[in-house]
């Protein structure tokens, strides 16, 4: 950086999707962006080995997606905008992935949000 | 010469889009109530104001644009916009119509003033443009405006500063302006406001800041074009970064305007939602 | 620290592609020797200094890039690129090693000094960074070289000025000099000199403006910047306005840089070419 | 233009791709930037109206392709950089095609060139 910034002090469960991630997590990114056609996602629920494969994730990747965890595939990489997509194919919204996250059942998660406005 | 009367934000988030062809029946449900009954005053300003044309400063969120071209900013000039399947089977709508000669204009304008623009003569517009799109204008009746798609990075860092894209709005407002032909704009800032989609911090909501943003924006907007991208991540949570588009927004109205109309609400889906009607105030 | 030890320019046109395999017996053909004679002192020099690193400035002619998706400066972020077919089956040859890392620290300095870039984690890299590369490599000798290919729009007015591509040049010397690993690092600026292929006007050579920036662009290239697009394309050509690719070269180095060789030669193919190797003084 | 620039007088036998060229020219830049993949290049070769039909070129750019014609592709908002693929099919190099645009032959067109240097 030309100039310095700020120290930039880590935000407590927070994943900056950044070049490091980027370049990391390029092949599981790649695959979600496919699933906007609905052919691919047609082609990856037939065969989900094959279709891992054929873009070339690694076993960290390939193992997040089989456990569908979210937290795993971040730590491999991932972007949420691209793995939103991914969930999509098993009906997950935003707020099933975010009880995930953050190991609270779906119910706890929408009253901790709503609470967040009191 | 082309007028910028004013500018509106509100969220895009697509369980809104799922909701909005239901509104009617939605609009007495106590989840929806609250955010349904904020936008008639919104569309009754914009009934009476009535745009010809609307440049909508959104993001992608992978629809369009993937990682092997990214750009920071991208500008529409096509004659058309269409959106499509997101990855959820979402529906496609009717398309959006384009103003391309307006959009040349603007990104000469912007080129002359060292922006530098990604330019899109065909692209797909995702929930970021038209949610707000059917949100502002019910049923779909957005066919008598025309569009200027504006797409800012919010998806890989490094995105542009506050202070970059305030700039950048400021330097789309010029060269609307300076566009000869006699067209009323209005310009739509949308998604945010505080929000978190991933991590363990997911579902992360923050009030009290955005509060702050909402009566700072209306007319000490440099207050606010002061955060870090960083620091905006850590109040607004990962997506709330998604309020510089709302900074670009302002950035193209006049120094000083007038607050319309606010609301403000928690939660719908996993954001907290804003929507703001600012006026010019007469040159 | 990395440090940027100098700069190179030269033509990149596809007729320079299709004869450099052909070097040792085109040294003396009567047409080609004048071209080729050129050359030796530059790789001597380069064998000399032995960078670790080119940031290769180019412009990309319809390979990797399209009007849907274009964009005003471009910048590789890939572990590796190829070249491709570009329309008349141009061969492939060896791919090119990236260097991420260093291609994300400059990113994220240039968007933190407002460029608005995009970023590359896949493309294909056309005859405008690989000629100069097989060129300033023989016999594709580039293998221990890492590259960062830097992409400037040249196919869509408007064009960046100039002026904002040597800013954007002098952008990427800061960022490079802040890279906290021992790197040697060339700059390429390729492309140029006065050409244009297109209208009545085709064949247009300007000799005498040629001189002229290869002269200033030494050590006044300020002068060069106060050209418009528009009146670098009345001087040096259509396609001649690829000098901006020089100019952002020029900014990577330091404001003084001592000339180690130069050549100008009319002509290749419709073009006048240009070489020239730049040593940055040290700091 | 927010700051207007000096006036820009037009150019002789020069045309700047712009986005007024652009939006005109979609159609068949689009059409030439096909032509990078050889299966493409093969398929216009093998009907060459089915393929400009596919890429919906109007009147005026189907005659200047059917021509061979590459003034005539300019005027209807072809860009060089893409063109020059469309030239590449018949073997044609960026001095057969200066020739043609400036009414020489191609060893005229070459003693031009050459002339400037002196
Ligand atoms: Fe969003
Ligand atoms: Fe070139």
């Amino acid at each position: 950086m030309s100039v310095p910034t700020e120290v930039e002090l880590p935000i407590p469960g927070t994943y900056m999707f950044d070049g490091r991630a980027a370049m990391k997590g390029y092949a599981l990114n790649k695959m979600c962006y496919s699933f906007n056609k609905p052919e691919n996602r047609a082609e990856f629920v037939k065969d989900e080995d094959a279709y891992c494969r054929k873009y070339g994730l690694n076993d960290e990747q390939r193992k997040a997606i089989r456990e569908r965890n979210v937290l795993a595939m971040i730590h491999a990489g991932g972007c949420v905008y691209y793995l939103a997509k991914f969930a999509g194919i098993f009906g997950l919204t935003v707020q099933d992935i975010g009880a995930q996250q953050t190991g609270m059942t779906v119910e706890a998660f929408k009253e901790m949000l709503k609470a967040q406005g009191e | 010469m082309a007028r910028v009367i004013g500018g509106l934000t509100t969220s895009h988030i697509p369980a809104i889009g799922n909701a909005v062809p239901r509104e009617k029946e939605l609009v007495d449900d106590p989840y929806w109530k609250p955010f349904f009954a904020a936008y008639p005053p919104a569309r009754t300003w914009l009934q009476k104001v009535k745009p010809d044309v609307a440049v909508v400063i959104y993001n992608d969120h992978g629809l369009n644009f993937f990682l092997d071209n990214l750009p920071t900013f991208a500008i529409g000039a096509a004659a058309e916009y269409r959106n499509s399947d997101e990855g959820w089977g979402i529906p496609t709508i009717p398309p959006f119509q384009g103003d391309p000669e307006l959009s040349w204009h603007i990104i000469e304008s912007l080129v002359h003033d060292e922006f530098d623009i990604t330019s899109c003569q065909e692209m797909f517009v995702d929930h970021g443009f038209t949610v707000p799109m059917s949100l502002f204008w019910p049923n779909n009746s957005y066919g008598g405006i025309k569009t200027v798609p504006v797409c800012i990075n919010t998806v890989q860092h490094p995105l542009p500063s506050p202070l970059r894209c305030f700039k950048f709005g400021q330097a789309i407002g010029r060269a609307i302006e300076s566009y000869p032909k006699d067209l009323k704009v209005v310009v739509l800032g949308t998604g945010g406001m505080s929000h978190q989609l991933d991590g363990e911090r997911a579902g992360f909501i923050n009030k009290k800041f955005d509060l702050l943003c909402m009566d700072k924006i209306v007319n000490e907007p440099e207050v606010l074009t002061r955060y870090s991208i960083h620091e905006l991540v850590r109040q607004a949570g990962a997506q709330g970064a998604e309020f510089i588009l709302w900074l670009a927004m302002r950035g193209v109205l006049h120094p000083k305007v007038t607050k319309i109309h606010s609301s403000y609400h928690i939660a719908v889906s996993n954001t907290a939602t804003g929507l703001l009607v600012l006026e010019n105030s007469v040159a």
